[in-house]
Parts: structure tokens; C-alpha cells; sequence
């Protein structure tokens, strides 16, 4: 599907073979040529090596997922030949390390472009099997346009730190490729657009962008452990927060994270915490205890495959029943859920912005195959954010901290403020925060913290609907599938069938009017996503009148906008 | 937390409680302790709107309540890291906890070694009972072997554990011991382990007049020890030695160790200042290393 | 609603003043006296002292709840005449502790019979104010027929081990009590069944229950932390596993006793915990463990007010979505629900069975007011339990734990098995337990795992219907809000309102054809929980075309037969 | 345990391998651990058979894949007590556990203290690299402050922990520690651990040659010193001044600690006997006791 501007280049091979720093330097150099960028990794879950792949979408026009399939394939060692030759169909283009690599791929079939670079080889004469993907990068430049220039700013500005010689060395590994692709014929048509007038853009990856959004969003306090697929999270906020003054503690666990979350964020700072699956799993009970306490708490999950240790490098979005119900109790929480790298930045603002206005604990959803895409957008502007501060108690008159109010919000006081004494329990209590026991007294507070976030269906900009008027399918998404979503429906309009998509990013409290609303506008609602139990349409059919379709994949990939296209074919 | 530093007020002792009922069984050593901390508070003339203090969930967890200052009741062996939060969002706090046996080395014990390793700046006051008062009597960490309770009907098949060795050898920089029969000593040691600047551990024996019908506080008098008075609390070995008791099973009395040590708040303090951090540094700074 | 021979007596006091043997004397002299008890208590919150209440209904028919409020009420003393003062309606009995006692009740309302005994100062005078309930229970006895002879048989039973003294005392004190109650005229119609020929009956709680069940159904290791309302399982199974040779640990936390379940069940023992909701909430992580491991696990869970720390001596239904939902990803389990103390013995031994027949975890849900309640119930016999082993390799050809088989039950294999090593482990993995990352093999583990349970809606017993044709109302409950809906069936049947109930007792997987043949009857679905959310009706909704109408109650206390009834005519 | 009731096997070190495999860097030291502990099994004449070998999560973790034996992969932190589980369960099987210093002293560290105490009869084997090797690199309670990793780019606020210590004052009855560059030194520890009936410790310094640079195997080399001939490994105190350090901060390698103590198991046992417990006691009897 992909027209010449918009270009997927695959690379592959084994880990620590540099394929990595290759897609990263391409991404990087595509971004600079004022191109749009989304790119999407494999790890091996083996600890050194294994295969890994790195795969970069390039385009002139906006790029809402990593695409169906490569167009230009690169591979570096026999095993991501074999792992992928089934896709090497008419219309690729297939670079490979030959001769000197550790294989041989079959005949090459018909409508294959075969650009054989002896990478290995080259990079051996140069002196060290280490340049190996910069030969490869030099070859690709030439081979499929990636413009020069920027790549060797974006090769000069990550090696000179290293030292001139380094540098040199990487850039002469890269001249040689270059020549090598020089020499061959360029037999296909795939080129990556030419460099247009620089974006103010940034990329970045959803695991460094949620790192930013928490730093925009004025975040003084960060515990977490680290998990994969979320630690960069932590390594981003590690790194900057220091300079905002702000705090980050590597707890002991998951527990005591969010536990030291909830006391910073009980003595006055806007606190969060980041994991996966399993750390919100141990973050049950305390994350009932914020609920309950009415303490504002932010904790990012970025879903990796489950259950239990599961497959912890790859992608699922199956934590969503867990970040609804899983706590002892009636305990309220908001849950969100990010599309893209875009939404990792603005969303965590918002998230640590709910956590404040509601009191309450607030989970917002990643997933693995967004926390290490990179993915270029509009270089965020700090003072665009509004920030929204706890209500903090006026010192007037005596003070309860769970004063039923007029929006159900009580306001808070910070230690050290004069009469502002109180405790927060995890107790059912009445308004003072002693304990209660009687049942008229537990149903007014059970309708206080529920009911005071009832209104963010309405207030919190919940969805987003793509398309108008009638449909024969609506496609209700969450998360990163909504972008492939995006592309599928388009595509699906191209051919004249008549689509919608919903969006929801706010998972709970539903926004059902909105549900309902979209759904009456359509014929039948199919609601793709990966993970087992259709956890969505689970909710979908609990809250709302609508009798979803569900279409679950739960390999560990992604969706591909072929494959909801074809779905909805299906279902017409 | 040196104290030296909040806002200093006159108060009696017992202008610190709170108007909750104390709910204790008559007898209870915890009566004891709480009336320790209300006369160390009042003796320091700590300000209690400068206080926090934090439990978990058992008897002794419900002191917050009975006293006047910020406070959280958190969950069962959670007090711990709940309290490294605040103390770490309010370096300018004092910071205290007050719980139980189980809450502190059953459920919460993973979170001890760190809290002191790390020298997290709080006062940490054990209530040591050798059983589980809440829940109505169950064997604890610290229970002697010889006691029969709900889950061990025919005695107990583990040997107790031993506090003051455990924080030792955490590296908590304040260590003391004490029982709930000698009010004025723990009062002391408490009002010590508050004016220390890190983590300050004071375990004090507690009788369980309910449950634990084998560690009355006559047993308590007849174990305890006083330290003596030539005991260097900033020598380690020694407070090691004094902390296994001696070899008639005694236990030690007072102040075992103290020695300063730079606290997690004033090292993270450090690196803000290494990497000159400020609270209206430039974010820009950080978003344009991620232009392409 | 009560009949002559269905009584129900109400006893109040302050914690320790003797109301809780009180209330058990008279039940167990009842039962002894070849008649129906269930009975129903709430303790304090408090550590000691506080309001303690302990009721008594008696029947020479089968009771099934707690009743609707008291017909004869005794009080202790001036905090419980206060608190159930609004409940002497015309019609009720009225015993209370005057003159000498620590209040003078309000003048007498029109209707009620009142019978002061001075039973504080009778005790005094006999020299201990200990024997305060003995006066107490030797008045209700002639007041109310509660028979002499099997009290008398109770108090021996109870007082001789400590000593004749002891014995003689508290028999002296029952008979003082006779004699201030006979010497005051009988004035109600109030009366218990007169004794007919015993029963082959025990009388337990459900948490003692439990325990029974437990080493009915062949348990051999329990691990548990305490926590309330849930501790005296482990009480029972410390005091009796030893004797069957069986293990009992009282582990550092909940997190440890699963972990140390799933241990001894690898090993090839049948295995289980006991906790309350904050336990569950903890064992969320190790729970997906069980189920991506296969490894079978029993958790029984004695639901408590929440959320969090809650109303911890409270009743209430609210675990049910963490205890079908709570763990992150797509993992399977069995849920059950036991009605009463009768289940809590039957359906351990289902729970056992299930686990180990299906290799997964399996949570039975109990709740605060069962937990409690004292019941008369058959003597178990030992001899009618069929118990169930989990399928064990026979030793033939190469082993493969994870081999698909047709039932998808794999053989397990006990360590010291030759030829039997194998790995149980959280990450997906292949039919060897070697690590898997492939997406099909994902799909196929998530089938299996999914597949094997499916069954379970056909061939355990999962439901009870209440009733044949048509009806107007249907009414599904769960756990002990059964008892309370089939008495209310009965009165509403009595008045010629068609009503029907449907009592799950397989909460998950969802017997969903049956939820569904069973709505197809009736006019109207009505459910009942005590919780805030109306759990059950979200899986019902969730899972099969029923809208039914919630009615939740979160107070804290059970229902009792007349809300329900009156909420259906209010529905009708 | 003591692995002269098991079923003796004369096997090669490598025939206990399995045939997953190896995942680990070229060059890190969990590779000689493993080696160690192929070879004491040997050493042993252990039969795979009877060996339950349970791990956690981390690279560590693993080891259990690359061995014969029944086996369990479990959650991190959890090895510990679901390893207790199967002691408890069969205590005539050989059970043992091999994890890092990050799934047994952070997220596990809570269950460290009981298992010790409790005096479980298995082998703890902990793989000591001072990181998170699994998850790339992250400081762990072992960490030097010198690190600089993932999440402490500024270098590590936390002084390290000392395994030895902790574990004597846990009250493990045999401590041993080695470092991965001295395979025999580390297979006769393990097999000393292995034969002793209670609860083993052995700790190893390994090196992690990714993430951890400043942790080499020459600074392991430096940093240990032979346990002189003459040390009573009875003597508690004196165990416990070698688990100190020396004054130059060497740490002690060979075996610290070793002592006899009933283990939970034998516990459990006496009080099945206590009771006259049968497989095939009555249950009436228990169910006669609730008749009205
Ligand atoms: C997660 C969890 N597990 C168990 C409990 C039940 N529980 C409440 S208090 C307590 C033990 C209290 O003992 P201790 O800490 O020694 O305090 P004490 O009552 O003796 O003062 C337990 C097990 C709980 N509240 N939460
Ligand atoms: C509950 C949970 N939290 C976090 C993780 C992520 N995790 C996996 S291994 C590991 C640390 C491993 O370090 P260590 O135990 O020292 O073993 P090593 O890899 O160094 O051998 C972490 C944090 C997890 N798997 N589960
Ligand atoms: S139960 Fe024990 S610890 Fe609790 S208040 Fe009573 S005496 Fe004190
Ligand atoms: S990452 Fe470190 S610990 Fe893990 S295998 Fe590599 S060298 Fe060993
Ligand atoms: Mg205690
Ligand atoms: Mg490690």
C-alpha cells in the first residue's frame, strides 16, 4: 500500500550487530529532512543476541502506524533472511549482507530487487567488523535516497563525542557503502521523499515521551522498579528531573513505588509511578488504598504480552480489565489509554492533571509496541500545557478533609499548614477522617468517590470520532491500534465502503452516551484488539447497548492495516 | 529528622492527643508508648502541624489517630514507604512512624532494610508485642516459640526473629530498646531517636494483655537489661554484641548505636545541586535534544 | 414474618460482657434440641469493648437467612437498647437488664411485652459480674421454651473442663435467671419449638466450615496470613491438619502463602490459602502464575467491606470483579460463590477437586456474614465426598508438561518422578515449557488454557433454579443473598406474585446458557448484591443479553428477606 | 538437605545440563556459577530426579532451564517461598534455588528473613552481580555508589547491603560466599551447602561484564580474601566480624558459618507426631466435635 513517498525499510539481524543504531540514525536523518517518521522494533528476549528488527516508515505526509509489510528489506546475518523471506514478495527490495556474510539467501523470486553489499566483508577490510551497519547505511543512502546529508550530521553529532577518530572511522565504513551501492544498478522504485523545509519536530519514543509529558506536566515526585517495557520511563526522569529540582527513588518493588507515591503525593507533590503488567498486578491493594483515601496518584502500565511473566518484550493490550476492576472493593479509578508518541506526551499532562482535579489513582495505558517506537512530533511547546493544581483548603473555619462538597471534591492540606492537621486512611471514615462503620455512612462516601468523577465523561475531551453520517462498519479502537485503524479506514474509503472509526482515550468512567451515539450511526461495530478476551468488548457490552464484533489478535504484534481492512471486508 | 529546625511550641504532653477514644485494652503496654511519644513531642516542642506521622494496620498502627498532627493509616506493612514518600517530598517535616511487630517484619519486612540502608531521615517506633493484637491473636516474627496461639495450637515452629540485630545490620544510624513499663526511658529514647538526622529505629517491648499471655510485663522487666553506661554507641561491633544479648537471654535497655550518616534526602539534595538543577529550569532544553 | 415455631432472638451487649456464648448456648441447645439454627453476628470494630450483637433464629423447619429483625430482644445494656430501640415494634419481646442495670429504658411502646430481669445485679449478688449472661440465658430459657435440659447439657459440656467450680457457678447463676423469669408473667405468644428427635446435625460456622471442607476434600498443605474475617480457617485446618499429617504455615504475607501453595502443589500436593479481600488484591501477580503455569491452587476469599482497609467486620459482596478479573492479561480461572454454611463444607471439596482436576486457581468466594454465622447442617460424612487427583503422566514415552491433549488437560508429573522433569513456569512457553515467543504458539497456550475450563459450565452443577414456568420477576443472587431471596420467593409466592430464582454458585467461566434459558421465563430480571457497582450485573451484562435491574445495598449488612420483597412489588 | 538419602547417580557434570540453550553474555559469570553447580551435583551423585530447582526472575533466574531436574520458573522475588512450598511438601527431594541480588534482596528481600529463620532445609545459590542484569542495567541493594546505571545516571544515593551480614543475622545455619572466577572454591561451597540439612546461603560474586563495568572479575579478584584456616565456623561472632570486612574492605571468601538447627520441616513433623497424626485419622472424629 505504500505509495513512493511513503517508504517502510525493514533492517534485521542479530542483536548488538548495531541494527538499532542503524534504524535510529535513519529515522533520525529522515526527521531531519523535515520527513515524517514512525518506527517500530522487535528485541530478542534473549538476553544477548537473538534476533532483532527495526523497521522505519518514512513519509512526506503524516504516518499513523508502522504499516503492513516492509517495502526495502536489509538483511544482516542468514537468520532475519529466513525469518523473513516469506515477505520478500514482487515489488520489495532486498539488500543483503553478500558475499563474506553467513549466508546465502534461495533464488531470489521473480519481482524481487536484489542489491547484494558485501557489508561484513567491507567492513572487514576497513578494520573491524563493527562498521558493519554503517556500510549498510551507506549503501541504503544511496540505494533509496535517504538524504546524505542529514545522516552524516546525525552520524557526526552522535560520534564526536567519541573522539575524530571514531568518527572518521564511521564515516569512511559509511563512504564505502555508499560506493557499494553505487555500483550496483538501482533497478526498483522505491526512494524515500526528497528533504522538504524542516519541521519543528522532535522524535522521540513513547517511553521517552511519557518521561516528557510527566516532566511538562509538573512532576516533583517519581518511585519506580524496573520492568520491561517501561523502565525507560524511569532512565528519562532519572536523568532530568534532578534538574527541575524533582525527586526519583528506585524502590525496592512495585509496592513500595506506588507506596512512596501516595506519601509524596499526601505531603503536597504531584507524584507518579511507570511499570508493566506484573507491577500493576502488585499494585492492587495500594491502588485501592488511593481510591479510598482519595490521594491522587498517576501510575503508567505500559502493557507488555501476558499473563504472568508472559512474553515480557512484546506487545499486547491486555491489562485493561486489571486497570478497571483490579482491587478488593468498590474503588473508583480513571483509566486512559495513549494512541501514539503524540499522545504519550499530552496524555501524561492531562493524567497528573485528573490525578490533582479528582484525587484519585490514575492509570494511564501504553503498550509495547508504542514505548519503543520513535515517532517524529511537533516539538512540544512547555507553556502550551496548563497545569491543574489539587483544591487546597482556604484555612477558613475547621477544617475536614472529607467534606462532602457541592463537586463531590474535597479540597487537601499540605503538612505544615496551620489547622490543616487530618489523617488519610484507607478506612471507611466520615467527613473528619475518623473511622466510620455505619452503612448510611459508607453509601454517602461510596457516592462521593464515584460520583465526584462521573462528569470527566463530559469535561475530558473522551474520543474522537472519524467520519460523519452513516456507516456500514464503525471500528471502535483503543490504544496503538488506533493508528492502524486510522490508515485502514482510509484505504477502506478509497474503495468506496463506508467506515467510521471511535477512539475512545478515556477507558473509564465509559463515556456510554458517546458510545451509544456513535453506534447508532452505524450498521455493525467491530472492535479490534490484541489481546484474548476482546477485554473492551467485555466492557463495551456491560456499559452500553451495543453488541460489538469483537476481532482479537494475541501474537505479541500489532495489528497491520491490511489486516482490519480485510477484517472489515469480512464483516460487511 | 533533627527537630531543631521546625517551628518550636510550648504544649503538655497531653495537649498532643487527639479527642479520638483510645481504643486499647486496659493494660495494653501500647497506653504506654503512646503517652512515650506525646511527652517526647511535648519535651521537644515539636509543633504537630509539623509532624507526619504514618502506620500500617494492626493495635499499635491505630496510634495516628489518637494524636494531633498529620497522619496517614495505611495498609498493613506499608507504613514504611509510605513514609519515605512524604519524607522525601517534605524534607522539612519530622516524619515518624508507629506500628506493630507483624506490620513491620512479617508483611513489611522487605521494606525495612532499605528504608534504613538508605538512611531515610524518620523516627521509626516499634511496638513489640510477639503477636498479632488486631487479628485477635496470632503468632508474630518476634513470638517466643513457647507461645500457643490461634494458628499454632501446639506452639510455634519458627524462632523469633531479632529486631535490633536486623537494624543494625541495615545500617539504621539510631538503635534503641526499651519497654512499655518504663515510660520516661522510652520517652527519652524516642525524643533521641527524633532529633537524630536519619533513620532512627526504637523497638519497644509492649505487653499484649489479650493475646500474648506468656510476655507479661513482669517478663518484660526480668528480660530487659540497662546498657551500660561505658557502651560506645558508635561502635558497631559492640552494639552487635549488646544486640544478641547475653548469655542468660537478657536483652539490652537504651541506646545501642548512633553515628551520623548522610541521609537520602540530603544525597539526592546533592545531585540536584551536582547537575544545578532548579524549579524553573528550561524545559526546552530537554525537548530540543530530541530534534532530529 | 416469623411463625411461633420460627423464632428469632436478638442478644446485645458490649463485647466480652458473654453475648457471643450467649447467643451460642442457645443455638447449640437448640440444635441439640433436634431444631433449625442459623444465627448472625457483628462485632466490633473496636479492639475490645464496643457493640456486639449476636441473633439467634430458630426453627423446627429449615431457615436460610438471618430474618428480617428480631422477635424477642434481650438487652445487655444501654448502648444496645439505643441502637435497636426502633426495632420494638408491636408484637416483640423485650428482656433487659433493669433494675441494677446501666439504664432505665423510654416508657414501653404500645404492643411490645417488656421482662426486666435485674440480671447485673443477680450476678453481683452471686459475687461476679461474669456470670451476667448466665442470669440472662436462664430467664430467655423459661421465658421462651428454649429447653432446659439440652441448655443445661451445653453448659456442662462447656464449663466442666474448667472445673467443677467453674461449672457450678454459671449452672447457679442459669438457675437464678429461671427463677427471675418465672417469677414475671408470660405475657407474648413467643416460644421456641418444643425439642423433637435430634437430627444427625453439627453446628458450625462458615469459616469453620471451610476448614472441614478443606480436609474432607483431601487438602495437605495451607498456607495463609491472617486477616479478618478469614483467620479462623486457618484456625480449623492448624488445629486438625496435623492429625491427618498435613502441613499448616502462617506465612509472612499473603504474597509468600500463595507462593508457598503454588510450591507445595507443584509438588503434588493439594494445596490452598485462605484470605480476605486486601490478601486477594496481593495475590493477583502469583494468581496469573497459577493459570499461565497450569499450576492447580485453591484461594478461598471471605469478602469484607471495602475498598481498601474498609469496614473490616463488615459484610459485604464486593470481590467479584478482582476475583474474575484481577491479574494482568488474559488469564483463566474458576470462580465460585458458596450461599451458606452447608456449601462452605460441599463446595471446598468441589473447589479441591476443580483445581486440581482443571490445573488452575481457583477462588471461592465467602463473605463477612457467613463467615460468622452458625449453622445447623447434616454431619458431613466423609464417605459421600468424591475426590478428585489431578491427571499425572503414566511414565510412557517423553513427558510434556504442556502437551495438548483433547481435553487440554495436560498430565502433571510429581518431583522423583524418573523421566518426569519438567519446568512449571510464567513465561509462554511451548508444550515443553521451553520458552515460546512466537505468536501461534501464543494463540495456541491462550486456547488451551481458555479451553479446558469451557467445559465447566456443563458439567458442574452451576446453578439452582427456584421455580417452574413463567414468572414475572426473576431474581438472580449470589452467596449468602440466596438465603435471603428464597424465604422472600416463598412470601412473595405465599401473596400470589410469580417470582423465580436463579442462584449461580459458578460465577466464572459464566454459565451463560442457563443465565439465559432462565431470563427467557421471566418478565423481569432483578439482582441482588451488596455492593456499590452491582458486580454481578456487569458480568451479566457483559456476558449474555440479560438486562437485568441491579439493586445494590452497600451498607455493610446483609439484606434480609422483606427489602427484597418489597423491592420486587416495587419493580413488578 | 542432606543429600545422603537421595537416590545416588554417578553422572558427568555436563549430563545435568539440558539442552536449552545458554543465554547468557560471553564472559559473565553466571556461567561459572553454573559450571559450580554442575559439578557438585556430580560431586554428589545427586539424581536429577530429586533435585527441584526454583528461581525467580533475572538473568540469574534462568539457571533452571539449563539443567536437568524438576524445575520452576517463577515470579520475581517469589523463589524463596515457593521454593519453601515444595520443601514442605517433599522434604526428601533436594531443593534449591539460584536468583540474583535483585529478585532475592529487593523485590524478595521481605521473604529472606522467615526462610532463613525458619531454618528451611534448601540451598539458596544468589547470583551476586551488583545490577539488574535483565532488565538492562539498573542499580541493585548490591550496587556500589561508584555505579552509574539506568536509573542513577548520577551514581547510586543508596549504600549497599551486605548479604553475609543479613543472612547471619537472619539466622541462616550455613553461609558461604565465593566469587565466579574460582569455579572449585564455588563447587565445594555448593556442595557443602547442599549436604548441610537447614538453610543454606551461598553467596557468589559474578561479574556482569554488560551492564556492570566498574565490577569486573579483577576487582572481585582484589576484593576477596581466603577465610583464614583457623575460623570456627560455629562461632557466630566471629562469622559475623568476617561478614564485616576487613579494615581495607576486603570480603571473606570460603564457608563463614555453619551450624545444626531442627529445620521447619522436622518442626512440622513433631508436631504431626505430637498429635498422633495418621493419613488415616478419622475425620469423624474432627466433624463429632461440632454436634450440638
Ligand atoms: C494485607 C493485609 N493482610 C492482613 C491484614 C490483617 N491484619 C491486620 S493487623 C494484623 C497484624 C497486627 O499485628 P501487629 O502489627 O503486631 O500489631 P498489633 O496489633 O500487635 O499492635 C493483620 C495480620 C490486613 N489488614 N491486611
Ligand atoms: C514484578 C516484577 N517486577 C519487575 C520485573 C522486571 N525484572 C526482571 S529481572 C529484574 C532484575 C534482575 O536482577 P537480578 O535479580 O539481580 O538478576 P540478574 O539479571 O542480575 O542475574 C527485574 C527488575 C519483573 N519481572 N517482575
Ligand atoms: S489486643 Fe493486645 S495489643 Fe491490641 S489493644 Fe488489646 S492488649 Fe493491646
Ligand atoms: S546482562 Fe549481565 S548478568 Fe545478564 S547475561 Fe549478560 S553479563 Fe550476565
Ligand atoms: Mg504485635
Ligand atoms: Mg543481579
Amino acid at each position: 500500500m505504500s505509495k513512493a513517498n511513503d517508504l517502510i525499510i525493514r533492517v534485521a539481524g542479530e542483536g548488538g550487530e548495531g541494527i538499532i543504531s542503524t534504524g535510529d540514525f535513519i529515522a533520525a536523518a529522515c526527521a531531519r529532512a523535515g520527513l515524517e517518521v514512525y518506527t517500530f522494533k522487535t528485541f530478542p528476549a534473549e538476553i544477548k543476541g537473538g534476533y532483532a528488527m527495526y523497521q522505519v516508515r518514512v513519509s512526506s505526509e503524516r504516518v499513523y502506524n508502522q504499516g503492513d509489510t516492509f517495502d526495502v528489506f536489509c538483511a544482516f546475518n542468514g537468520e532475519a533472511y529466513e525469518l523473513n523471506k516469506h515477505l520478500l514478495t514482487p515489488g520489495t527490495a532486498f539488500v543483503y549482507d553478500y558475499p563474506g556474510g553467513d549466508f546465502q539467501p534461495d533464488a531470489i523470486p521473480e519481482g524481487v530487487t536484489a542489491y547484494p553489499i558485501p557489508m561484513s566483508q567491507a567492513s572487514k577490510d576497513l578494520g573491524s567488523y563493527r562498521s558493519k551497519n554503517m556500510v549498510a547505511m551507506g549503501a541504503l543512502s544511496v540505494l533509496f535516497n535517504i538524504s546524505e546529508e542529514t545522516l552524516k550530521q546525525v552520524l557526526t553529532n552522535k560520534f564526536k563525542k567519541k573522539g575524530e577518530e571514531i568518527l572518521n572511522f564511521n564515516l569512511k565504513a559509511f563512504e564505502k557503502g555508499k560506493e557499494l551501492g553505487t555500483a550496483l544498478q538501482k533497478r526498483d522504485t522505491w526512494r524515500v521523499a526528497d528533504p522538504v523545509e524542516p519541521k519543528d519536530v522532535i522524535i522521540i519514543s513513547g517511553n521517552d515521551a511519557v518521561g516528557m509529558g510527566a516532566l511538562l506536566g509538573g512532576l516533583e515526585f517519581f518511585s519506580a522498579y524496573p520492568i520491561t517495557p517501561a523502565t525507560e520511563i524511569a532512565k528519562f526522569v532519572a536523568t532530568h528531573i534532578p534538574k527541575l529540582t524533582g525527586t526519583l527513588v528506585q524502590a525496592e518493588d512495585e509496592i513500595a513505588s506506588i507506596a512512596q507515591v501516595l506519601g509524596a503525593s499526601y505531603a503536597g507533590r504531584k507524584s507518579m509511578t511507570s511499570t508493566s503488567g506484573p507491577g500493576l498486578s502488585l499494585m492492587s491493594e495500594l491502588l485501592g488504598m488511593a481510591s479510598m483515601g482519595e490521594i491522587p496518584a498517576l501510575v503508567v502500565d505500559v502493557q507488555r504480552g501476558g499473563p504472568s511473566t508472559g512474553l515480557p518484550t512484546k506487545h499486547e493490550q491486555s491489562d485493561l480489565f486489571l486497570a478497571i476492576h483490579g482491587t478488593h472493593g468498590d474503588a473508583p479509578r480513571v483509566v486512559l489509554s495513549v494512541e501514539d508518541v503524540k499522545d504519550c506526551v499530552d496524555m501524561t499532562v492531562d493524567a497528573l492533571n485528573l490525578a490533582e482535579q479528582y484525587q484519585c489513582p490514575v492509570i494511564l495505558l501504553s503498550d509495547g509496541s508504542l514505548a519503543f517506537s520513535t515517532q517524529t512530533i511537533p516539538a512540544p511547546k512547555p507553556e502550551n500545557y496548563t497545569l491543574v493544581n489539587r483544591k487546597r483548603w482556604d484555612g477558613e473555619g475547621k477544617y475536614f478533609r472529607y467534606a462532602i462538597t457541592e463537586d463531590l471534591i474535597s479540597p487537601m492540606s499540605d503538612p505544615g499548614t496551620p489547622g490543616g492537621e487530618h489523617i488519610a486512611t484507607g478506612l471507611e471514615h466520615g467527613a473528619s477522617g475518623a473511622p466510620s462503620w455505619s452503612s448510611e455512612n459508607h453509601e454517602v462516601m461510596h457516592r462521593k468517590r464515584f460520583g465526584k468523577i462521573k462528569g470527566l465523561v463530559d469535561t475530558y475531551k473522551p474520543v474522537e470520532v472519524d467520519g460523519e453520517g452513516e456507516a456500514d462498519v464503525g471500528i471502535i479502537a483503543w490504544g496503538s491500534t488506533i493508528g492502524v485503524v486510522r490508515e485502514s479506514i482510509t484505504r477502506l474509503r478509497a474503495e468506496g465502503i463506508k467506515v467510521k472509526g471511535f477512539y475512545p482515550k478515556l477507558m473509564w468512567p465509559m463515556p456510554v452516551a458517546q458510545y451509544e451515539a456513535f453506534a447508532a450511526t452505524c450498521q455493525k461495530i467491530l472492535v479490534p484488539e490484541v489481546n484474548f478476551q476482546g477485554q473492551l468488548s467485555h466492557f463495551i457490552r456491560a456499559e452500553t447497548t451495543i453488541r460489538p464484533i469483537p476481532y482479537t489478535i494475541c501474537g505479541g504484534l500489532p495489528f497491520n492495516p491490511a489486516m482490519i481492512v480485510n477484517k472489515v471486508k469480512e464483516v460487511l | 529528622m533533627s527537630v531543631a529546625a521546625l517551628h518550636k511550641k510550648e504544649m503538655a504532653p497531653k495537649e498532643y492527643k487527639s479527642d479520638v477514644n483510645v481504643v486499647w485494652c486496659p493494660g495494653c503496654g501500647h497506653h504506654g508508648i503512646l503517652n512515650a511519644i506525646l511527652r517526647s513531642l511535648s519535651e521537644l516542642g515539636v509543633d504537630p502541624t509539623n509532624l507526619v506521622n504514618v502506620s500500617g494496620i494492626g493495635c499499635s498502627s491505630r496510634t495516628p489517630y489518637f494524636m494531633q498532627s498529620y497522619k496517614m493509616h495505611t495498609l498493613h506493612g506499608r507504613a514504611g514507604p509510605v513514609a519515605t514518600g512524604v519524607q522525601l517530598a517534605r524534607p522539612d517535616q519530622l516524619v515518624c512512624v508507629t506500628g506493630g511487630d507483624g506490620d513491620g517484619f512479617a508483611i513489611g519486612g522487605g521494606h525495612m532494610p532499605h528504608m534504613a540502608r538508605r538512611n531515610v531521615n524518620l523516627t521509626y517506633i516499634l511496638f513489640d508485642n510477639g503477636i498479632y493484637g488486631l487479628t485477635k491473636g496470632q503468632y508474630s516474627p518476634t513470638s517466643r516459640r513457647e507461645l500457643k496461639a490461634y494458628t499454632t495450637p501446639y506452639g510455634g515452629p519458627d524462632d523469633p526473629m531479632n529486631p535490633l540485630l536486623y537494624m543494625l545490620t541495615y545500617g539504621a544510624t539510631y538503635v534503641a530498646q526499651a519497654f512499655a513499663g518504663k515510660p520516661k526511658v522510652c520517652a527519652d529514647l524516642i525524643k533521641g531517636a527524633m532529633e537524630h538526622k536519619g533513620f532512627s529505629y526504637v523497638n519497644i517491648y509492649s505487653q499484649c494483655v489479650t493475646y500474648n499471655r506468656i510476655d507479661t510485663i513482669q517478663y518484660y522487666r526480668d528480660l530487659m537489661r540497662e546498657i551500660p553506661a561505658d557502651h560506645d554507641p558508635s561502635d558497631l561491633g559492640a552494639a552487635i554484641e549488646l544486640a544478641r544479648g547475653d548469655t542468660e537471654g537478657h536483652r539490652p535497655m537504651g541506646l545501642l548505636y548512633q553515628v551520623q550518616r548522610e541521609t537520602l534526602d540530603e544525597r539526592l539534595a546533592a545531585i540536584v545541586k551536582q547537575v544545578g538543577g532548579h524549579p524553573d529550569f528550561d524545559r526546552n532544553k530537554i525537548i530540543n535534544q530530541y530534534r532530529p
